[in-house]
């Protein structure tokens, strides 16, 4: 955790990947190489220019890679915008982790995975993913549904392709919403496509659902249908955050703070909660 | 009673499907704590009331209401007609969508007695209704003051004490906004001080330029549109006589251009989108006084 | 990051001598976004352009800024420059280091200090600029002239000329307007019909000119090149194709009281009537406030007359939409009203005429057939007395007429004077007078003939009252020269009445978007160098709707208008200019303030579905047509939300320059 | 940083529409009619494109003086731009006069094309008055100093 | 151990303390905490400052670090905190209370070591509320104007002024005061006059039954929300003078030489405070509206063992331009679950 609750430190970018037309991958590494800080799977770390703005963001890489932090971000916002114009040997601030994380070393240990991830969604689920693929051990088998509007739209798709597909243990089933010229790969949206696949709660312990809202929302309706329990599967919430601990007072769900209590809820947790987001 | 006489005329034209609601006031715990309210049924208009706390001007909430189906009867007294007229005049607003009662005023009131916009009373006239229900006290004249009686003392001061008087009253300000949102004039979608992208958005009076940008701006950006309604003084929480500002510059508007209310009439270019080839030059207003 | 490039100019020694252009250079080499900075002798030399424009492709920039001269002088050159790099020309930014600072300042410390500030406001201002695109929009080739007055004609036959499709829309029952009601026309005195009607008929004639009479444009939509006009003829009861001018229904018609408005209403002419000899198109019209057939059903004499059937009491207004690149307005003027003026008895004395009265009652085929008579009682007047400056030249506050000089009175009174001393030699003509004004070509001369060889009476002073004693109209008045009241009995009094524009110039000029004067005289695009344009693109003007004028002056203008127009309709396409403004729709309140302010009717409002972060509804926001808009900016600054902003000259742009100036 | 009284020099923002002031400017410029080096131009299309804003803004971010120049009422490129031009800084003047600003920080000045010796007059003027009313302090933004 | 001193001597007492006095001021017919200076009128006899003496420990602005941007490369320098102790003189027992309100919120971890350092070195001087308001309704929270939690305890009684330390810290201030003993028990009939006093306020009897952590969905569904936030106007006053109300917005402000980042107080009635880039999770002010009662009444304290966020000071129905405020919330929604 960074020293002060909202002094952030200085980090630089050492490395800017293009995911897609909107989406790109930031390296960032402490002014004095490695990390800022460490942190969980699922957690979430402010960065700002100054001058531009802060904004939180998912921390993609997984705590397991001890050389660096890696973000996803999508141009969305007059910040985002401006973190897309950086290059590399840009300075940035980096405070954090903030949130809770999933419950890698709890809950989900020992328990086969389902991670169900649309768009960019996918940036707080890799992190977990590669934490999972580093303490395989840990946990049973492994099942992606990754979906988003075109196969351009795929973030992070050479590391999918070429590690995650390549790996003994792990499913990967790809889709896109649209079929499109140069794709053989499943056409649907994610939610359906998850109700095809059909998986059984009995096998998948554990759900780990991140994507745009109307994603998560019908997702968690099929893997009702697919009988599900509210208690096994997880979702990451977005919220409008300042200061990424709890204190600012804007990212409440009734007395829950999005960047202090979450942003990783059980959906039976959001059941209990009103509903605000 | 006139209250009385109101709340029987909204209930008929309820019943009549006329309006779908009511716009008026209610009472609240303490004796003088009325409350703006919406009454959209014959229960709802048992807690209507109307006399001498109901100081609010119930034009700003047309705005919202604007869009709400069927019309809405509101009450409006006879200075907040021209708050709502001028919001005619700036396509804010359908007059279809209301129905106008104008209210007789015999002069608001708080805890604190008569409400300070009060003391300089634009008349008993309702520039826009549909009908008019007043009784005979409501229609005395007001004792008439000189509304610009303060702004004239301050431009008697000298520049040293106009500045501290200013410093002093708006070293106050909280930014709270109340006079920007209650502010019948004020109604962008988005204010350039929220609007992060315009330059000059701010959420705190961090220097005193921040205090004095916010209120120059304001009253500048209403300027030729504001009615002198007072709302903002009424409302602001620290007592700053904001609408001495806004009376400057209709003071001077008055002066220089001729005279000049906002909220009259028909739609027309008020003294800041017009001109006139002899306009003063800019210069008098350093030329004028005795420095 | 953007990439910028920088581009000092020594400009030989003009910059160089009092500002370190390489300290310049490098100065701003680590202002944010600066990529490469560099100096040369001559930027604008083919080398200097050649310079920049490698730099343009070797580092990819987006934008340059270049401190050199003027922006006037070079902006054009250096946005070609980066044009042809590949830059898009909108993304150069010029710092005036030689005119705003090496020539002004001696010292090289402080100038070097002011050029690298300039420099850095100039980046400044390029870190917020955005690539911009000219527009284009086809133009219309036809032309609508409202009013058909000799301006009217002129402009019409001048555009006809060159080629193009020419509408005159006329709301009286024939063109020729004002000047087919003169006598005779000032300084040369040759008649004003002899001189109308050829081109009255030269513009019937012309393939490419369509005369739409007794009809009023009703409304106009579109922007230069691109006008939609809707013109409403209204029902004339009789078909024009048919009627051949015979003038039997109007012989025959029994309906005889229709006030003559050609005559000036000095006399009655038929419900059905053609308004005089010369009218084009020469076809009947039926007054329908006269007609008994139209009023009550009964008589249809002129149906029963016409031989070639062209009656038709059945005939509806028909509305003609056409599409126009260009409108030329030429409304004209008309007298003012004279009743309200008590002290000179116009209302109660038939005697006390106007000028253009007295040009009907001096005029051949008017109502006393040329021949001078008093309207009272038919005889010839001995005494007349001219009052000039009724109604003009007022001071504004006592509302009782026109601020402005009409400008056409002294001369055609002395007109008056010398015909009527001419043809009636016995008769007195005094002419009270505040100043005589007689700028123009053989005018003074003309006027001094009045007074020295004709002997007209010029007294210096005003009227005070015109009362009738026993027939005789006393004139009293000042005479300042003597220092004397004088009272003259005469038995004629005219008075030279101001001219106003047409009525009708309002409303037109609302529908045109074009701006007005306090008078209701169209305002010019400028007034000394855009005299026959409105500020509104597409739109000219054309004769006295623009200010007093008289007939060789009309037709000047009317041919300059014409010209303006020839030049626009000459182009297929027009480019617009893309440093216009627009209305961010998020922010747009559609409070309708911007619309007040705009001098060339940019701005319209539409209902629009707004779509935003958490907003989904329709309001009311303002647009500006870019083919119309100028880029003034005066939009920008009565919008209070910040929603109207002026590309090119955008808040954030100006607020860079001002912080990087105060930095 | 302290402001040492010999040393200040104030600094001035002048906004020049294009089609006659800062043409008035450039003719200043080629008659080598000097004024002031602290006197900074924006070029801006019409002096109705002056935002009052613009000038607050200079004067927070440490501008002790504010010019606006515009071609002569009834020569605007525009026709009307510098009428309403006229009216608004009326009005932002007089605020600010009522608030306690020194006068004297703001003026208009209708400058043309032509008048490139006014316009140096006018700028040294400016600047003298300037100089002689001092650090603008009460119109700043401290954040700025 | 009770000490008196002259009312009258307030202002020499004040004066004699070595370290910055923030206290009630007098100004305009306002009375405002404000950092006492010699010369200025002092207040303690108004039961309500306009504003809480929220400012002093979390200020409406406060600087937190300065950024230099140069190239690629950014340089931090964060604000030192406060370091210097100080005196919060005159407050009441509901402002202290919100204190801790407050310190839950700053205090927990990670704590804020901004609020934390100004928390650290303020010495309280609390009074007793000899005039509770008709406003005042602290009571209803179980806070008891006649004792409040202090450092330093005044009750004035007649001319005079008691005081008591309750901590070490009010010892060692107090120790510098001219001061003379007095009896603890002549202080009790003030007390009991003040709870008299406070009994007899209209809103002494307003009962918060059904309002806390336990119904939250009752209280977040309840249809009043709409009725109750027609009139708000989305300003912020009442947020602004409320002593617990915390939120606040972190910015930057690009002076040209450097950038500096400060905090400000937000409000959660503000249209734009959860506005993102793509919406806002309260579009209207009926959420805006519930979310700032719900937090007061219902969130807080659930996260804080029953704790409200509310301590009765009464101030934003004193504030409130259109008149709303949290009795009528707590009327309209209490009794619905009753």
């Amino acid at each position: 955790m960074t020293k002060e609750t909202l002094v952030p430190v200085l980090g630089v970018v050492t490395d800017v990947r293009v995911d897609t037309p909107d989406v790109k991958t930031f390296r960032v590494n402490a002014l004095e190489g490695g990390k800022c800080f460490e942190h969980k799977p699922g957690q979430c770390a402010m960065l700002s220019i100054p001058g531009v703005g802060e904004a939180m963001f998912s921390i993609t890489s997984s705590p397991t890679n001890k050389e660096f932090m890696e973000f996803s971000i999508k141009k969305c916002g007059c910040l985002t915008e401006w973190l897309h114009r950086m290059e590399v040997g840009q300075q940035i601030t980096v405070r954090g982790p903030y949130g809770n994380a999933f419950p890698v070393d709890t809950d989900l240990k020992g328990q086969s995975l389902l991670f169900v991830a649309g768009g960019i969604g996918l940036a707080p689920l890799r992190s977990v993913i590669n934490y999972v693929r580093d303490n395989r051990a840990d946990y049973g088998k492994v099942a992606i549904v990754y979906g988003s509007r075109s196969k351009d739209d795929l973030v992070d798709y050479p590391e999918i392709v070429n590690e995650w597909c390549q790996e003994a243990g792990i499913d990967v089933y790809l889709t896109i919403d649209a079929a499109q010229e140069g794709w053989d790969g499943h056409v649907g949206f994610v939610p359906n496509y998850v109700g095809e696949l059909g998986f059984n709660p009995d096998t998948y312990g554990r759900a780990l659902v991140c994507g745009p809202p109307i994603m998560i929302k019908f997702t968690l309706q099929a893997l009702e249908k697919l009988g599900f329990g509210h208690t096994q599967v997880y979702t990451t919430m977005e919220l409008r955050m300042k200061c990424g601990v709890g204190k600012c007072g804007r990212c409440n769900i009734g007395h829950k703070y999005v960047c202090k209590d979450g942003p990783v809820f059980r959906y039976d947790e959001l059941g209990e909660l009103p509903d605000e987001y | 009673m006139i209250a009385n006489e109101l709340k029987k005329r909204a209930l008929e034209l309820l019943a009549d499907g006329t309006v779908a609601r009511v716009l008026g006031w209610q009472p609240g715990e303490l004796e003088h704590d009325w409350s703006p309210a919406l009454f959209e049924n014959a229960k709802d208009m048992e807690g209507f009331v109307y006399g001498k706390y109901a100081g609010a001007n119930l034009s700003k909430y047309c705005l919202k209401l604007n869009k709400a189906e069927g019309k809405t009867l509101v009450m409006l007294k006879p200075c907040d007609t021209f708050s709502f007229n001028q919001l005619l005049h700036e396509h804010r607003l359908n007059r279809e969508n209301f129905y106008i009662i104008g209210v007789g005023c015999k002069g608001m009131e708080d805890q604190n007695g008569l409400l300070l916009k009060c003391t300089c009373c634009k008349g008993k006239t309702h520039e826009i209704y549909d009908e008019i229900i007043d009784d005979e006290e409501a229609r005395q004249p007001m004792p008439e003051a000189d509304r610009f009686e303060q702004v004239s003392k301050l431009e008697q001061m000298s520049h040293e004490e106009r500045f501290e008087f200013w410093r002093n009253e708006l070293s106050r300000c909280i930014r709270c906004n109340a006079c920007r949102n209650v502010c019948p004039a004020c109604t962008c979608v988005k204010c350039v001080f929220d609007n992060p992208n315009s330059g000059i958005a701010s959420k705190a009076n961090v220097t005193d330029f921040e205090e004095n940008m916010f209120h120059i701006i304001r009253a500048y950006h209403v300027a030729g549109r504001c009615t002198d309604c007072g709302e903002c003084s009424r409302v602001c929480p620290q007592n700053i006589p904001l609408h001495l500002l806004n009376r400057k510059f209709i003071k001077d508007m008055n002066e220089l251009y001729g005279d000049y209310q906002a909220g009259v009439g028909e739609e027309e270019r008020t003294p800041m989108t017009s001109y006139t080839l002899g306009d003063v030059e800019p210069g008098i207003v350093h030329e004028r006084g005795n420095e | 990051m953007q990439k910028i490039g920088v581009f000092v100019c020594w400009c030989g020694s003009n910059i160089a001598a009092t500002v370190d252009v390489k300290a310049v250079a490098e100065a701003v080499k680590n202002e944010p976004g600066v990529v490469v900075s560099t100096e040369y002798q001559y930027m604008c030399s083919a080398a200097g352009q050649k310079m920049i424009q490698e730099a343009i492709k070797e580092h990819h920039l987006d934008g340059i800024v270049v401190c050199s001269c003027s922006p006037r002088m070079h902006e054009a050159t250096f946005r070609k420059t980066a044009e042809a790099a590949g830059l898009n020309p909108y993304m150069v930014e010029i710092a005036n280091i030689r005119e705003q600072c090496s020539w002004i300042h001696k010292d090289m410390a402080e100038g070097t200090e002011k050029a690298i500030i300039l420099a850095r406001s100039a980046i400044a201002k390029l870190r917020n600029n955005m690539p911009l695109q000219a527009g284009t929009s086809a133009v219309k080739k036809r032309c609508l002239v409202i009013g058909g007055g000799i301006a009217g004609i002129q402009t019409a036959l001048d555009v006809a000329d060159a080629g193009f499709e020419v509408d005159i829309v006329e709301k009286r029952p024939t063109i020729g307007g004002r000047m087919a009601q003169l006598d005779k026309t000032f300084p040369t005195l040759d008649c004003s019909a002899c001189i109308l009607t050829p081109k009255m008929v030269e513009a019937s004639q012309s393939e490419k000119i369509n005369i739409i009479s007794y009809a009023e444009v009703e409304k106009v939509n579109g922007f230069v090149g691109n006008f939609t006009a809707t013109i409403r003829k209204k029902a004339r009861y009789v078909d024009e194709l048919k009627c051949t001018g015979c003038g039997l229904c109007m012989a025959k018609c029994p309906a005889k009281k229709g006030k003559n408005e050609f005559n000036m209403e000095l006399d009655n002419r038929p419900a059905i009537y053609i308004p005089f000899a010369q009218a084009i198109p020469n076809v009947a019209v039926i007054d329908p406030e006269q007609c008994n057939k139209l009023k009550n059903d009964k008589c249809g004499l002129c149906e029963r007359v016409c031989t070639a059937g062209a009656i038709n009491y059945k005939q509806q207004d028909e509305l003609i939409e056409r599409e126009y690149g260009a409108i030329v307005v030429a409304t004209g003027f008309q007298p003012i009203d004279a009743n309200p003026l008590n002290e000179l008895g116009y209302a109660e004395n038939a005697d006390v005429v106007t000028s253009l009265e007295l040009e009907r009652l001096m005029n051949a085929a008017g109502p006393s057939k040329g021949t001078l008579v008093r309207p009272s009682d038919g005889k010839h007047p001995h005494t007349i007395v001219f009052v000039q400056c009724v109604g003009s030249r007022c001071d504004e506050n006592t509302k009782r007429g026109k601020p402005y000089c009409s400008k056409i009175c002294c001369m055609y009174t002395a007109k008056h004077a010398m015909l009527i001393r001419e043809k009636y030699p016995d008769t007195d003509v005094h002419v009270f007078y505040i100043d005589v004004r007689t700028p123009g070509k053989n005018f003074d001369e003309f006027y001094r003939r009045a007074v020295e060889q004709y002997g007209v009476d010029y007294i210096k002073g005003q009227v005070g009252k015109v009362a009738n004693e026993n027939g005789k109209l006393m004139v009293q008045g000042s005479d300042l020269i003597n220092g004397e009241q004088i009272t003259i009995a005469a038995d004629l009094v005219v008075l030279a009445t101001a001219i106003e524009p047409d009525p009708t110039a309002r409303s037109i000029g609302t529908m045109l978007t074009s701006s007005m004067d306090t008078n209701d005289f169209f305002t010019e695009a400028h007034p000394k160098l855009r005299p026959v344009e409105s500020p509104t693109a597409g739109i000219f003007l054309s004769g006295v709707c623009q200010g007093p004028k008289d007939i060789p002056e009309t037709v000047a203008q009317a041919g300059a208008a014409a010209s303006k127009v020839i030049g626009l309709l000459a182009k297929d396409h027009l480019v617009t200019n893309p440093c216009v403004a627009g209305s961010n729709e998020l922010l747009c309140n559609g409070c309708s303030q911007c619309e007040k302010v705009c001098p060339y009717g940019a701005i319209t409002y539409i209902e629009k579905e707004v779509r935003g972060p958490g907003v989904r509804e329709v309001r009311r926001i303002a647009q500006v047509n870019p083919a119309v808009c100028q880029g003034c900016g005066a939009c920008t600054v009565t919008c209070p939300s910040g929603a109207m902003d002026l590309k090119g000259f955008s808040n954030q742009q100006i607020m860079a320059e001002v912080d990087a100036i105060c930095l | 940083m302290s402001v040492n009284e010999k040393t200040w020099k104030p600094k001035v923002v002048a906004f020049c529409c294009n089609w006659c002031s800062y043409a008035g400017a450039d003719l200043a410029g080629s008659g080598r009619l000097a004024y002031p080096a602290e006197i900074k131009i924006i070029r801006v299309p019409c002096s109705c494109r002056v935002n009052p804003m613009f000038i607050l803004r200079a004067f927070e971010r440490g501008a002790d003086g504010v010019i606006i120049c515009g071609c002569h009422p009834g020569d605007c490129h525009y026709t009307s731009g510098n009428y309403y031009a006229r009216r608004r800084m009326t009005m932002l003047f007089s605020m600010l006069d009522f608030l306690g600003i020194e006068r004297g920080r703001t003026r208009v000045e209708w400058v043309s094309a032509a008048e490139g010796q006014k316009f140096a007059n006018t700028m040294n003027e400016f600047a003298k008055t300037i100089t002689e009313l001092g650090e603008n302090r009460k119109l700043g933004d401290l954040r700025c100093k | 151990m009770m000490r008196k001193f002259a009312a009258a001597k307030v202002e020499d007492i004040i004066k004699s303390i070595p370290m910055p006095v923030y206290a009630p001021i007098e100004e305009n017919g306002l009375v405002q905490y404000d950092r006492y200076e010699e010369g200025a009128k002092l207040n303690l006899d108004t039961c309500k400052t306009e504003k809480s003496p929220k400012d002093v420990l979390f200020p409406q602005w406060e600087d937190m670090m300065h950024f230099r941007v140069e190239g690629k490369n950014i340089s931090l320098t964060e604000q030192e905190r406060c370091s210097q102790d100080y005196v919060l003189f005159g407050a009441r027992a509901c402002d202290l209370k919100a204190f801790e309100v407050l310190d839950r919120v700053f205090l927990v971890d990670p704590v804020d070591t901004y609020y934390a350092a100004r928390r650290a070195h303020g010495i309280t001087v609390a009074i007793a509320c000899g005039q509770p308001e008709d406003t005042c309704f602290c009571g209803v929270f179980g806070i008891d104007p006649a004792n409040p939690t202090a450092d330093v305890v005044l009750w004035k009684a007649g001319e005079e002024y008691y005081a008591e330390a309750q901590t070490k810290r009010g010892e060692e201030l107090m120790a510098n005061w001219e001061t003379e003993e007095a009896n603890a028990a002549d202080v009790e009939p003030v007390k009991a006059e003040i709870t008299k006093k406070l009994a007899e306020k209209p809103f002494a009897n307003l009962s918060l039954k059904g309002l806390d952590g336990d119904h939250m969905m009752e209280m977040f569904g309840s249809d009043k929300w709409k009725k109750l936030s027609m009139a708000c106007l989305g300003c912020g006053s009442c947020t602004f003078v409320c002593p617990t109300c915390q939120c606040y917005d972190i910015r930057d402000y690009d002076s040209g030489k450097d950038i500096q980042r400060y905090r400000c107080w937000d409000s959660c009635m503000y249209s734009d405070f959860t506005l993102m880039a793509h919406g806002t999770n309260r579009p209207t002010q009926v959420e805006r509206y519930r979310q700032r009662f719900m937090h007061k009444l219902c969130y807080y304290p659930a996260n804080n063992e029953g704790l409200y966020s509310c301590v009765g000071c009464g101030r934003c129905v004193r504030k409130c331009p259109m008149n709303l405020n949290i009795v009528k919330v707590i009327k309209a929604l209490g009794e619905e679950n009753k």
